[in-house]
């Protein structure tokens, strides 16, 4: 048994090493930040199931929501985003990544309710400056107005020729949360939608 | 024929300034019975009255079409005209066609333009690579002309084709010489001409209404004009066989769906091939007219508006910019949609019904135009000799029940 | 080369710039505000092309989209030269290069004129159908010659560099056309409170008031126009569109505009040349105006003969008078704005042709109170001159319009406008399959019945007097936005008066006579662009082509690149007169998108290279960049296909890999197979409906391999299943299939078993998989654990374990694709290059080789494992497969496709069967896709008795292996079949068994 | 270009978002293996492809993975309504025709 090094970690978009280009300066037209390991968690269930709901809420401070497209916030800055009828995506700091998943999990014992972890399963690029919204109207085909996407909504569309989960997380910024295996394909994206515009990243 | 066409006998008119043309076709009022119907005026049908006319001497015919001759998918498709199919079945079949293409300019006395310019279908992954040499080499054993083609050599045939750096590479393709394109509406104009010629009534703004079943014989139809009776029906009517299916009491297999196509403006002489990629979903030749004559895939949902999507068009016109980077700035002129009858094996239906009389030619998804000789001539047969023609025989409608489909999706061109 | 026709003053350019642009080889100049037509007229320039058919001369006739002759190719670069723009829309640039698209060798001494005169007349609609047929076999020989004739502008030769993209929009209100109905529209939407959008396809808005001289209110048509512009541009939800065309109008009231952003300011700009807008609009306001009809006389080609609104428009707009000596010949009273407009310029206006017994309207009084000759009840019946007009021979009419009613006398004249009144523009509303209907007061097609959310408002609906026009517009404006829900207040600066001149009825006329019949007359033309000719109409009718389709196809009419703007309702209404039949009855062919052509590269918007499609990578992927790997499409994957050290062929490459995995260990990224997490405690049920197999009895810690078909009997995907306790399973799937199993799984989990108990979560992205195979595998693998007992009793083949690799969380699977020991190492993706280099770093004592697809393909073919989709085409069963084993058809629930195994085909005995195929030399490795005969020496067309589904050279074996479907295959073992070759030689093989490697399965059983 | 409500998420969407999913309500025979092969073909195979009002499924692949029912005019493209697996269409043939 040979010593072991402790795992290292790689983001999805690792290898576009965005911490190097970050900083320079912020005065691209849109501003791009990785979002790096989240904790990530899909959480389903009958969302009238009062087992569950009692479940969540105490594991996380907030029940899971039962309105189409919308979000709540939970304590210590988890959020339930509600994607389908009976799903949704748990968002987490990634100071949670190694107990959201058990958290909930011992938190639903005996309710229908049922995790799974896909905390490496999605990149989460987080999206702002002046020009969000046209970057965004060439990479969607959702009505990204804010009188139809205001802030907390979160909605599953395309993403130029892939599918992506969008939150709007406030009046100027929106979370974009795609497969992993998409990251690089959305990077490519969105470097070409805001070349005229500039593109700036954070770190 | 009266008025044989040729190049003197162009001069001759055009030294009466063009005022002595005889008809193409009469204009005749429906008789009350005929010995067969053929319900749909374009290139299938007028093609089955022709050479039930000329091959088996029925000529108390009449063609009924709702609109007008020629003006349905025979008007809308992008005009390609190939055997290559993969199972020996349709291969045949389509070869049939082939060989009646070859001829037929100088049988119907009508110039359809058959231009043997040849076909490539690309291949883009080791899998399709894997098909085309399956599908060639079964081409090879039913005697059609088929090759397998590198990149090199594709660039020799298309030299303005982009082979490298594609998102999806071309890493080889089959090529049928003999394939080509043919001027469509010539095609249901020649028939038409050649049919009229030979007896055959073509009732133009004619709509079948209903059908007259008695005791499960076909009697004739209802149309618009009044009850027309017929010992023999046979329904040619791409994008309307489950309407009139339905009338006889019948469902089909059949999903019809919108095919969209567009063409470029005229440009001078600058692609002399087909070229087919059934990977990124794009067909394209360049037209005598000039135009690029472009083809998509079919759109998803049902749908007889004949109109599609723009999701379509879009990324078809991105196909072909990626394989012709220099088409970027040519500009599409016009699109339209046409209505396939799609079947779950991508393959024709020509059978017999339930019916006693009653025909059906339909199910040709993408494959109609290129097959429009071959289609007629053994639909023909089936209804002169009430038995399915030895190449009509395995399409029949059983295949559905005994479970004995022919998978061409591979080969049909437009991925389903 | 001076702009002699250029006005010291009037119009919108600005005199104060001279911009310099060539046009076939000769330097001209111009003004910013001005379109190339525009400035050529200026120069005093008429021909500007060749007709196609003919080789006639032929010049500017109109001043926008419909004009069907000045169309140039423009810009020289091999790259960004553009074939067919159209003059008229083209704005002008410093340096601008553009020439004619037809006439060989020159435009000016034109060749095919020649034939054109000599051989015109062998041309009647569908010559080519009736000629060229003996020999066939010389067809393609004529064609050449044809497609040569064929065609206007040459392609660029080289790749396209500039950008294009699309933008999506939603809006409750979008206004086509910023004429004065368009801005009015537009404005009472946005006060609404409405999202608005205006699109125009001019660089200003105003429509044609750019180039009128009417004032609103008192004021100036084009102070009005920058007022409502300013207006729009204060409000905050409103977008205003120039230069860009709304060029479709889709189902659901989906609009495509394009928009043209850098043409305008020459080659060298950069940016996005064209954006695609997606407009989803609540409600549409068509305001898109109309064009004018040109009567048709004889040689009404001729350069100099134009629309009479052009001639205004370039007076007025452009400040460019097109000729010296005007001859006017119209059917109604608006066209004599022209000719007060030529007037006023300072210019000659020889006779004023009114068609109609009598001109008793302000205008004509007012032309005649300006000293202009107005002939009442005459018509122009044909223009003199060659490459220009030089007279207008004039003669009266009869009342109808019929015929002729005396002698002709000519009037000299470099210019004859004309006017037979307007075509409203109504294609967009006839994108979506609604009818227009003709209406005998407009005499023109008005837009139809719709089911679209859409109003239509001014010229479209045949309304033409300003002020109705303007409050049409309002109209229209308040109705769109109250019916998407938004209140319309009062415009009161938009309640506006405009004193209308009294106007006559206008005159119905679409040819003018001539003293020959129609076939013996000059040519008049109905269709520029395509050369047809009223002439042609009357023998495609009396050929039987009556249909307006058939007379739009027999003659080609409407197929220009103006899709005859200006000539389709003349074709439609001469038709109707050669049948003897009404327009109504006759109709109209249908109107298609795209209004105006549409750039390819537009149309395919960011979608282009590594845009195309997307490409879908591990979480190593960039260690097998660095390695050198060749990469392999699967699906949307791009997977490393085999590494080759430098030196090595592909072949030496696979050979390499696979003996290392047999001999010692070898490691693959399996990353990209489909992976489901399925939970719920009716799971096991639900994964006995839809695995051919039984999975009550699969117990947590142990995996299964599973079989999956369509109902149709046909296999669909294969995998190995997990259990992770009674109602908790992972699910693989092939890397192709993850995506459709999904959606198969949910579709029939929704659709048909909603009381089941069990959901589906993809977890392909959430875990990366090295796969670590060969006799050193547990070595290399007990080195990075240590909570997971690897020993072959405590882990058994086919059982996993959950443990900790390399300090990472892990799913262990003891199943194998190779034959070999193999563990598939599960990791959270994060941690896939982590695991991937410590296990490299780990079996490199034992000489650990990477290996990829191609090495992978090999070795399960040794194995005789199916590859579904290579192995498999949709028409496959399992019994086929010789996988009755996998099947369970005593559970009680019928699982998909079962039932399709049982149909007659299905139980056929000759089916094609998956069998093992050993060539007798075995340095030959048969083509994928080689299909099989009995006996070679029978003729052509040969019955294939099956083919080739996977071929290699096993390394391991020292001899070529195959795999195919053959029919009756498996009681064939050891028949011997003849296969060819690409080069169409034939091989022997002999059927075998499918495992041609460690049949008893002594090397994973360790 | 369809503009496609999805009852899951209240809310139309582009049709980019779905995939069309074949003709609704039609349901899984019970027994197969009692149905004749006729039987079993048609349920297969053979559709009612009508030219008007036609109820099909579709798929919400891009947002909620939910299959739903549509009632849609397939000559205008005209959508009736959207309703959810196991509803049954207020919009049908007979209550089109009564309109």
């Amino acid at each position: 048994m040979t010593q072991l090094t402790l795992p290292r970690a790689e983001s999805p978009l690792h290898h576009a090493d965005l911490p190097a280009l970050a900083g320079q300066d912020q005065k691209g037209g849109l501003i791009l930040r990785e979002e790096r390991f989240s904790a990530l968690v899909i959480l389903r269930g009958p969302d009238d199931d009062p087992g569950m709901r009692a479940g969540v809420e105490g594991a996380l401070g907030a029940a899971p929501p039962t309105e189409p497209c919308s979000s709540v916030l939970g304590d210590d800055g988890t959020r339930l985003l509600r994607i389908t009828p009976d799903e949704w995506l748990v968002f987490g700091p990634g100071t949670q990544r190694q107990d959201l998943m058990s958290r909930l999990r011992s938190a639903l014992q005996g309710t229908p309710g049922r995790v799974v972890d896909v905390s490496s399963g999605y990149a989460c690029l987080h999206l702002s400056g002046e020009a969000l919204a046209d970057v965004l109207k060439k990479s969607t085909s959702y009505d990204v107005h804010m009188r139809n996407f205001p802030p907390g909504k979160v909605v599953g569309t395309t993403f130029g020729k892939g599918q992506a989960y969008m939150l709007r997380t406030d009046a100027d910024s929106v979370l974009v949360i795609v497969r992993r295996s998409f990251a690089d394909y959305t990077w490519l994206w969105l470097q070409a939608a805001a070349e005229e515009y500039g593109l700036s990243i954070a770190g | 024929m009266a008025n044989r066409y040729s190049g003197f006998g162009l001069f001759r008119h055009a030294l009466r300034y063009h005022e002595n043309w005889q008809r193409a076709w009469r204009n005749p009022t429906p008789k009350t019975h005929y010995d067969v119907i053929i319900i749909g005026g374009g290139g299938h049908g007028l093609a089955t009255a022709y050479y039930l006319a000329s091959q088996h001497g029925i000529t108390n015919i009449a063609v009924l079409e709702k609109g007008y001759l020629g003006g349905g998918n025979t008007g809308r498709n992008t005009t390609i005209v190939r055997s290559n199919y993969l199972w020996d079945e349709s291969g045949q079949l389509y070869e049939h066609a082939m060989k009646l293409w070859e001829g037929l300019s100088e049988e119907l006395n009508y110039n359809v333009m058959f231009s043997q310019r040849g076909v490539l279908n690309l291949g883009h992954t080791l899998q399709d690579m894997r098909n085309i040499e399956r599908r060639v080499q079964s081409n090879r054993l039913n005697g059609i002309d088929s090759h397998v083609v590198t990149p090199d050599e594709i660039k020799k045939i298309v030299p303005i084709i982009n082979i490298d750096n594609l998102r999806y590479p071309i890493m080889g393709s089959s090529w049928q010489p003999r394939a080509g394109v043919a001027r469509h509406d010539a095609v249901a104009w020649g028939y038409a001409r050649a049919a009229d010629a030979l007896g055959v009534d073509l009732l133009q703004e004619t709509a079948v209404t209903g059908m007259r079943i008695e005791g499960g014989t076909i009697r004739g139809v209802e149309t618009n004009r009044g009850f027309i009776g017929a010992d023999r029906v046979g329904c040619v009517v791409a994008g309307n066989s489950g309407v009139l299916a339905g009338m006889a009491g019948l469902r089909l297999p059949l999903e019809s769906h919108p095919l969209q196509a567009f063409v470029s403006e005229p440009l001078k002489p600058v692609l002399d091939t087909v070229v087919m990629s059934n990977h990124v979903h794009g067909y394209v030749n360049q037209s005598d007219k000039g135009d690029l004559v472009i083809g998509a895939g079919i759109d998803g949902y049902n749908g007889y508006g004949q109109r599609g999507s723009m999701p379509v068009i879009e990324h078809t016109a991105a196909a072909i910019c990626e394989m012709f980077p220099m088409f970027r700035r040519v500009r599409m002129n016009r699109q339209w949609g046409g209505i396939v009858d799609t079947c779950p094996d991508a393959c024709p239906i020509i059978s017999k019904t339930p019916v006693d009389g009653l025909y059906f030619n339909c199910g040709w998804g993408t494959g109609g135009f290129k097959a429009t000789p071959g289609s007629g001539h053994v639909f023909a047969s089936t209804i002169a000799n009430d038995s399915p023609h030895p190449l009509a025989a395995p399409f029949a409608l059983d295949r559905f029940y005994s479970g004995a489909l022919i998978d061409e999706h591979g080969a049909a061109g437009v991925a389903h | 080369m001076t702009q002699r026709n250029r006005l010291p003053e009037r119009g919108r350019v600005d005199r104060s710039r001279t911009l310099r642009f060539q046009f076939n080889g000769r330097t001209y100049t111009g003004h910013p505000g001005d379109t190339v037509a525009s400035a050529l007229l200026a120069n005093g320039v008429r021909l500007v092309g060749r007709s196609f058919k003919y080789g006639r001369p032929r010049g500017v006739i109109a001043a926008g989209p419909e004009e069907p002759n000045a169309i140039l190719q423009v810009g020289t670069d091999p790259a960004t030269t553009t074939p067919n723009l159209r003059a008229t829309q083209t704005e002008l640039y410093d340096g601008l290069v553009c020439s004619s698209t037809n006439g060989w060798p020159s435009t000016e001494r034109d060749l095919t004129s020649v034939v054109g005169k000599v051989g015109g007349r062998m041309m009647p609609p569908g010559f080519y159908y009736k000629t060229f047929m003996w020999p066939s076999s010389l067809w393609m020989t004529y064609e050449k010659g044809i497609r040569k004739a064929a065609g206007l502008g040459q392609s660029p030769s080289q790749p396209d560099p500039a950008e294009y993209d699309h933008m999506n929009h939603h809006v409750d209100v979008l206004v086509v056309g910023a004429g004065p109905a368009g801005l009015s529209a537009a404005r009472t939407a946005a006060r609404a409170g409405a999202r608005v959008m205006i699109a125009d396809e001019q660089p200003e808005l105003g429509g044609h008031l750019l180039a009128s001289r009417a004032t609103i209110s008192g004021t100036p048509a084009a102070k009005w126009v920058r007022r409502q512009t300013d207006a729009l541009a204060r409000e905050p939800e409103v977008t205003v569109l120039r230069r860009t065309t709304a060029v479709g109008y889709h189902d659901h009231n989906f609009v495509v505009l394009s928009e043209r952003r850098t043409d305008h300011l020459g080659p060298d700009a950069g940016g996005v040349r064209e954006r695609l807008h997606r407009v989803r609009a609540g409600q549409v306001v068509i305001a898109t105006g109309a064009h004018e009809r040109p009567l048709v006389f004889g040689n009404n080609d001729r350069p100099g003969v134009m629309t009479a609104s052009a001639v205004g428009t370039y007076i007025n707009r452009y400040g460019v008078v097109p000729g010296e000596r005007l001859v006017l010949m119209t059917t109604n009273d608006h066209a004599y704005h022209t000719a007060l407009d030529w007037h006023n310029a300072g210019r000659e206006v020889v006779a004023v042709v009114d068609t109609r017994a009598e001109a008793g309207g302000d205008l004509p009084t007012e032309a005649r109170a300006c000293g202009i000759r107005v002939l009442t009840g005459h018509g122009v019946i044909e223009a003199a001159g060659g490459r220009s007009v030089t007279g207008a021979r004039v003669a009266p009419l009869s009342a109808d319009g019929e015929s002729l009613a005396g002698t002709t006398h000519e009037l000299p004249c470099d210019v004859i406008a004309t006017s037979g009144g307007w075509s409203p523009v109504v294609h967009l509303t006839c994108h979506t399959g609604d009818k227009p209907v003709w209406s005998e007061e407009v005499l023109g097609f008005v837009p139809g019945e719709t089911r679209q959310a859409r109003v239509c408002a001014g010229g479209v609906n045949g309304t033409y007097a300003l002020e109705a026009v303007i409050h049409e517009g309002v109209d229209a404006g308040k109705r769109a936005a109250t019916a998407w829900g938004f209140e319309a207040t009062e415009m009161r600066d938009l309640a506006v008066s405009v004193a209308e001149p009294s106007q006559d009825p206008s005159m119905k006329l679409f040819l003018v006579p001539h003293h020959k019949p129609v076939t013996r007359a000059p040519k008049q033309f109905v269709d520029f662009q395509t050369d047809v000719t009223a002439a042609a109409i009357e023998v495609a009718v009396r050929e039987g082509y009556e249909s307006i389709e058939h007379v739009k196809r027999y003659t080609v009419m409407g197929f220009g690149t103006d899709q005859g703007k200006l000539g389709n309702v003349n074709g439609v209404a001469l038709t109707a007169r050669a049948r003897g039949k009404t327009i109504p009855e006759t109709g109209t062919t249908v109107f298609r998108p795209a209004y105006t052509p549409v750039t390819f590269g537009a149309l395919a918007g960011m979608e282009r290279g590594g845009l195309l499609d997307p490409a879908r990578f591990t979480p190593m992927h960039l260690w097998h960049v660095r390695q050198g790997a060749a990469f392999e499409d699967v699906g949307q994957w791009k997977r490393p296909w085999y590494y080759p050290r430098h030196g090595e062929s592909m072949q030496q490459a696979v050979n390499r890999e696979c003996l290392a995995v047999r001999q010692r260990v070898g490691m693959l990224d399996a990353s990209t197979l489909g992976k489901i997490d399925i939970q719920g405690s009716d799971a096991r049920e639900f994964l006995n409906r839809v695995y051919t197999n039984a999975w009550m009895k699969l117990q947590p810690g142990r995996c299964r391999y599973g079989l999956m078909l369509k109902e149709d009997g046909m296999v669909f995907d294969d995998g190995v299943t997990a259990c992770v306790d009674d109602e908790h399973f992972i699910m693989t799937t092939t890397t192709g299939n993850a995506g459709p199993v999904l959606e198969w799984l949910e579709r029939w989990h929704q659709t048909e078993w909603p009381e089941l108990d069990v959901c589906f979560t993809s977890i392909t992205d959430q875990w990366a998989t090295v796969t670590v195979t060969g006799p050193e595998s547990r070595n290399v693998v007990a080195k990075l654990c240590d909570d997971i007992d690897f020993s072959r009793e405590a882990f058994p083949f086919m059982a996993w374990r959950e443990g900790t690799v390399a300090g990472a969380l892990a799913r262990v699977f003891r199943i194998s694709f190779t034959g070999e020991l193999t563990y598939e190492i599960n990791v959270p993706a994060d941690y896939g290059m982590h695991l991937w280099e410590a296990v490299y770093a780990a079996g490199e004592p034992y000489g650990i080789t990477p290996y990829g697809t191609e090495t992978m393909h090999v070795l399960r073919a040794e194995k005789g494992f199916i590859i579904v989709g290579q192995d498999t085409d949709g028409s496959v069963t399992p019994e086929d497969l010789g996988m009755h084993w996998a099947l369970k058809r005593e559970k009680p629930f019928s699982f998909l496709g079962q039932r399709s195994l049982d149909r007659s085909d299905s139980r056929r005995r000759d089916r094609e069967q998956f069998v093992g195929i050993r060539p007798l030399n075995g340095e030959a490795v048969l083509p994928e896709g080689a299909q099989a005969v009995e006996n070679p020496s029978n003729p052509v067309p040969k019955r294939t008795i099956g083919h080739v589904t996977s071929s290699y050279y096993s390394a391991a074996l020292g001899h070529s292996i195959a795999l195919g479907l053959i029919e009756r295959g498996h009681d064939r073992q050891r028949e011997r079949l003849h296969f060819m070759t690409s080069d169409g030689r034939l091989e022997e093989a002999e059927l075998c068994s499918t495992v041609f490697y460690d049949p008893d399965g002594a090397r994973q059983n360790v | 270009m369809l503009n496609i409500y999805c009852p899951h998420c209240g809310e139309h969407r582009s049709e980019e978002e779905f995939h069309y999913a074949g003709e609704a309500h039609i349901p899984r025979p019970e027994n197969p293996a009692e149905l004749s092969d006729e039987a079993w073909g048609d349920y297969l195979f053979f559709r009612r492809n009508p030219r008007g009002l036609h109820h099909e499924q579709w798929y919400h692949a891009t947002g909620c993975r939910r299959f739903f029912n549509v009632a849609r005019d397939t000559v205008t493209y005209e959508i009736h309504e959207s309703y959810p697996m196991g509803a049954r269409p207020s919009v049908s043939r007979d209550s089109e025709e009564a309109a």
